[in-house]
């Protein structure tokens, strides 16, 4: 099993969430994150003051699959994520031990 | 001067004290404490209105949203007092304008107002000013979250001037509506909640929907902050329509009276409407009630009974529920329903007026239908018609100039990253 | 009329202007944009209360807790007008109860009112109706996070026609405590804030603690909202206090200044007990002591000097400081502490009046212990005991009643999702 | 008493009406009501001030920063009732302070004031002391996010004592410098604004720069809150200029109408000075320009046309925008920009009096450089110079005494973590 | 040493947290989230209009241990967090190769 | 490629956000959570009760950086991050599988 999370623009959750389940993938948890990268942040002023924003708001997604959707998974991701402009973001993989189902107790792939 | 009020007198309200004719040319400090105080209650309803509306919106767009409304306040407060009071209210011109003799407040000073002849003129000067600023305020509400902030500053400079003091001089001023049509508008169902409506239609039309409107959720980010701006609203109300008493005595407690009454009718209706429709009474459903029926009530405060008011604060509630349903319907975006409550309830309030006023309630009233005379109720309609065209027409035109000036509408790219950072470089909120 | 008017003046503070008779019967354009805005500051209170509450709670249950008072403000302003005001004022029956003469406000008009009478009739209504509408609202402190809404409503409506409307009745409405006992209340201490606390004190038995009350922490979600409540209070209260003197003066004048001086005095001395006691002064104590002192010196406001206020404020302050320490004592949850506040400064302050009521400073009072009058405390000591135990009673009934129709609390599952999406289907706030 | 009053005329703008001597000792109702009014209105600016401030702090001091206004509202309520009315108000000693008769309101009563002859003497005394509530509460925004709770408090007896009231007794109550030097202050130009910066900008020398400042970002946390803040302000504004007149009528509407001229050209000045140098109107800065035209037209605000307070107003809101960039030019840390806002504005506006003033606006007054006369602008200059000499003095000696005492700064760690969780044990916002 | 990550309902913290503690379970570290999965949201409505909210509210629990203590930890996390309707939540365990203390420098297994 | 994953005092950020980009760290991900551990938290009180705030806010960093600059990140965090006292956080070091730009589509070292 893999752990893929991805670091999106936070108004592409929706289009991705959306082409993710019509893969088929379940679950998945988000996070509110600030982001530090490429992409800059802003000014702002505040009486005449000016402030360097260096973040920008970016959305977290973590979704655990089985091994052989991993690759299926982080293409979707990357196709529905991307706009071509910087700060379109990342996505990590990771190997995953196990994965345990509260409700029931199942563990592995059929914790999904 | 006493030829000018005999007119207006209806429309005006300066009650039966008018009669006595001496002691009309005083000043009263009882009158004058309850219009100085019912000024600053309607100057606060526009920062309740930012407020009202800031809730709504995204949270990307609270502090873009709230300065529709302000900029009023700062920039209309300037212009009253340069040129829109005469326009408005300076000598009249034909029924159609107010002359240019009073700008600058040149002649308007302490003495006894010819409109409210118990209070300073400059006080009533400032009273009908705070009216001037809060219309142009509703109707941001339904381009929210997308107009140009430049756009928005040329807009409303043109819309007070060439708009609202015309309408305001025909229905309070002395013109044509009051004096040769007879129209009864007691605290502004259509110098106000109409006029803005109609505006609201004309500059929907033009800028068209929000970015993602039906795709995405656009919901409001506080609540809590709506319902504070509907507490200022209503308290500020009070001196809307019982201020428009001119007076402090029984006149303005009628008011007082049936404003409060309908308002929380009409909330109670709207949340009994929506508790059967959807399962659930929201408390926007409930504060948007409210609205509805300080709105619906505004034009006939004055002219009906308390019993009168129950009536036209609870129709006033289901009629704007209709009303902001149509959004849906008709698929078009007033982001904040500003046809839907203020048009629907305006315009119901006005045609009210011809079904319940009641010259027993106010003798500088009339009687409506359901007191035996059916001309008012025509009279009413035909107000609203004439209204319509007149605001829907001289707007469109406001706003195709300005379009192809400024330009009305951000770039995409600003509408997303949200009006507080785009357009007045600052956060709402941090962390 | 004259009979009805002088054995209620000692409650209704119909100043020695009432001598003159001639006089009396004509409105005063001072007094009335006085009771104006009063009223307006009084409605103000509600939303006001909403705030101050809704800061208070999780913030799952800020629009349940802020819809609790608000449909006080819209239910109630429609029920005072039906029949609220008549059972309250209207032709007194037996000592017992307004009789239904003055239903839906019949011949309640713009003549003066029989109880203030510069004031119009309308106008004293809805000053009155005020008190109705924040009265029921107070108590909504005690069962917050766990009252169903339908229940909230159908006891809000039989709360207030059988306990608040005999109970005004009785003690402004010409009943038999003022008339016969001599109870003095001056704006409220019985009537509004002992009777919600003793209200409350029947509802928490009824409806129990909340889910995990003890266990898991219930912080306020939002502390600068009851900040804002409180100033949105304090405000309104100088309409409670000075608006209950019906005349602008100086009657009004001295009430105004007890008003503002016992509540900084107790805010402090809820900040110094604190201080000592657990090391920091916190800002909900120091609001909480503001609330202390304000609903302390209600029922004393126009009978006192400003130097005893200093006293009945500090002194409210501690109680009330001990009163919400009573809750962890015996265990009961009254989220937010109306016992503990209102129970307890009422009472006090009502007690106090006997001690520090002063006939120099309004002759339509009476002088309490501390100017030698032994009687007077023992009246009001009868008139606590009295109004507790009629309104624990009837309340206790009515809680039963709609127990048993539509059910008090909410399902678990409700609660512990919150008040503001399982009721109202929404969320306070987005993001 | 009359000997007083006359040569106090000017500053205290008792009004023609004065003249009649015979009707001066009666309470006006109309008059008595406005100033009823216009004290709630002041005392709910200082809440409105505590919001004001508490969304321009970071969110870790927002319950601080607001208990740094509060607590003037708590404490200095009580010591104006003690001893802080007689000292300023009372019977005059050789022009320097107020005797100490009137300690505890001693002889203050319902009676007519010798201040304002048509209004209860106990109201007059509440609505001065609403300016000595928030005189020190405007101090507090300069050493916000670092103040000792505990020094603040011994701070703000002493100078409420030994710099607010004999300031307020030179100007308003009967002291030499309206007396000897004829200095005009409608309404607090130099007793409230100047006094407040002058005291903020010895205190910004004694205290410090907060922990990080330049290097940190120290945003404010909730700007709709500052928004909030802005609107009581604005609001209770009208009280504080408008009941200055302390009456109803001619002269109060002319303070009401430059107040909201005035503030509403300043927040446009520095709105579009801001849009020119820095590219984008702020929400922030256009409601600083509103606080700057409201304390600019503060001193003038009886005296000028409203034209004039176009003027007055555009001028304030630039020359604040200069004054809060004077701050990084000089790298002292000024927290809320009391120096840059109320300081700059306070001068402006006692000097505009010297060039704007009119006595035919205001026949209490006098004219000014634009209507011919020379000397009040000089009059005026020397007022500001003494008054910055005085106070700066006695706040410097009262600040090195507090802080001998009980020391002004919280530690590093405190103000690391956050006054609310460090002094006050509590957290404004849950999750 | 493990990582333990548990997306469990936001209620059933303060018991996890004391069932962890006891097991000897010193540190946590706690981060709100949304999560999308088999439990459905609600509906809201805003001015007659129903918007869907298909989001719950969940917090996700992160925790180092070492390897003999993953089983145990796994399992008290099952126990409390359970409430045996849907949307009770996952635990994942993912490979942690190294931590660091960083008050001390400690490394390894001696820094949790 | 490794997973660093930092949760330090939230006002220490800025130092070390600053300390890496001079490394050659150009990207990052920062998350605010709430920490429990040997660090308590404190009381606090509401009309006269005490309550005990056990958790401590913390930033929670991730960075994703190749293994030759792995360790180097780690001791510049710990230098940066650290005051001595308790409650300084902790720093994870996981494996990561793979790490594709969205914008590019690029993976591996080469999308960092
Ligand atoms: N090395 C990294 N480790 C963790 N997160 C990163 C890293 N680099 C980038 N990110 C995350 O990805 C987001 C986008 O990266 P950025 O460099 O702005 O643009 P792009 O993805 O187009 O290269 C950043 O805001 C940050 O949240
Ligand atoms: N594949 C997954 N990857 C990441 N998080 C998941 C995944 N599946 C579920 N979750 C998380 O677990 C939560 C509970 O899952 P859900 O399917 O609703 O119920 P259950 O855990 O009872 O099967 C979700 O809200 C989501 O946060
Ligand atoms: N075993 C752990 N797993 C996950 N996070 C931990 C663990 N131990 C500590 N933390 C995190 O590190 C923070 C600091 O730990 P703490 O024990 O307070 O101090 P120190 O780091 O000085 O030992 C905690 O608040 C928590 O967020």
């Amino acid at each position: 099993m893999k752990k893929i999370e991805a670091i999106i623009k936070p108004f592409k959750l929706d289009d991705v969430k959306k082409a993710l389940n019509e893969l088929g993938v379940q679950g998945m948890t988000v996070t509110e994150v600030k982001g530090f990268g490429r992409q800059k942040g802003h000014i702002e002023f505040y009486r005449g003051v000016e402030y360097d924003i260096n973040f920008v708001p970016k959305m977290k997604i973590e979704i655990v699959v089985p091994d052989q959707l991993a690759e299926q998974t982080v293409s979707v991701i990357r196709e529905k994520a991307k706009t071509g402009e910087i700060g379109d973001g990342k996505i990590f993989v990771y190997p995953v031990e196990n994965i345990i189902r509260i409700r029931t107790g199942e563990s592995g792939e059929a914790a999904i | 001067m006493k030829l000018r009020i005999i007119p207006i007198a209806a429309a005006l309200l300066v009650l039966p004290r008018l009669v006595y004719a001496g002691e009309a040319t005083t000043i009263n400090s009882g009158d004058t404490a309850w219009m100085l105080i019912s000024t600053a209650l309607v100057t606060l309803m526009t920062p309740g209105l930012a407020l009202f509306y800031g809730g709504m919106v995204r949270r990307k767009n609270v502090l873009g949203t709230i300065m529709h409304s302000l900029i009023m306040l700062f920039m209309v407060s300037v212009i009253w007092v340069l040129w829109g009071y005469t326009l408005s209210f300076g000598p009249d011109k034909g029924g159609i304008i107010g002359g240019p003799e009073w700008f600058g407040l040149n002649g308007v000073g302490q003495e006894p107002s010819p409109f409210a002849p118990t209070v300073p003129h400059l006080l009533f000067m400032m009273f009908q000013g705070t009216f001037a600023v809060i219309t142009p305020a509703l109707i941001t509400g339904a381009f929210a979250e997308r107009m140009k902030f430049s756009a928005l500053i040329f807009f409303s400079i043109l819309w007070v001037t060439f708009v609202y003091s015309p309408l305001c001089h025909w229905v309070w001023g002395g013109g044509w509506m009051s004096k040769t049509l007879g129209t009864l508008d007691f605290a502004g169902g259509i110098v106000v909640h109409l006029s803005s409506a109609v505006a609201a239609f004309a500059a929907i039309l033009m800028i068209g929907k929000r970015r993602g409107y039906g795709r995405e959720p656009m919901l409001p980010h506080d609540l809590p902050m709506t319902v504070l701006g509907l507490a200022l609203l209503w308290f500020g109300w009070f001196g809307f329509n019982a201020g428009s008493a001119l007076t402090s005595g029984g006149l303005a407690s009628v008011a007082f009276v049936t404003t409060n009454t309908s308002a929380g009718a009409a909330a109670m209706s709207w949340m009994v409407i929506e508790w059967m429709q959807k399962g659930k009474p929201t408390a926007l459903g409930a504060v948007s009630g409210a609205v509805a029926g300080l709105a619906g009530i505004t034009p006939a405060a004055g002219f009906v009974s308390p019993l009168s008011s129950i009536v036209i604060g609870t129709i006033a509630g289901l009629l704007c529920y209709v009303g902001v349903n149509m959004k849906s319907t008709f698929g078009y975006d007033d982001s904040l329903d500003v046809i839907g409550i203020h048009g629907v309830s305006g315009t119901w309030g006005t045609l009210a007026v011809g079904l319940f006023a009641s010259a027993a309630i106010n003798p500088a009233g009339k009687d409506g239908l359901f007191h035996g005379n059916t001309s008012l109720f025509a009279t009413q309609g035909l107000s609203v018609l004439t209204a319509f065209v007149f605001v829907f027409a001289a707007t469109f035109i406001i706003l195709k100039l300005v379009d192809w000036i400024v330009g009305l509408r951000v770039k995409d790219g600003e509408e997303f990253i949200g009006l507080d950072q785009s357009l007045h470089g600052e956060s709402a909120y941090m962390q």
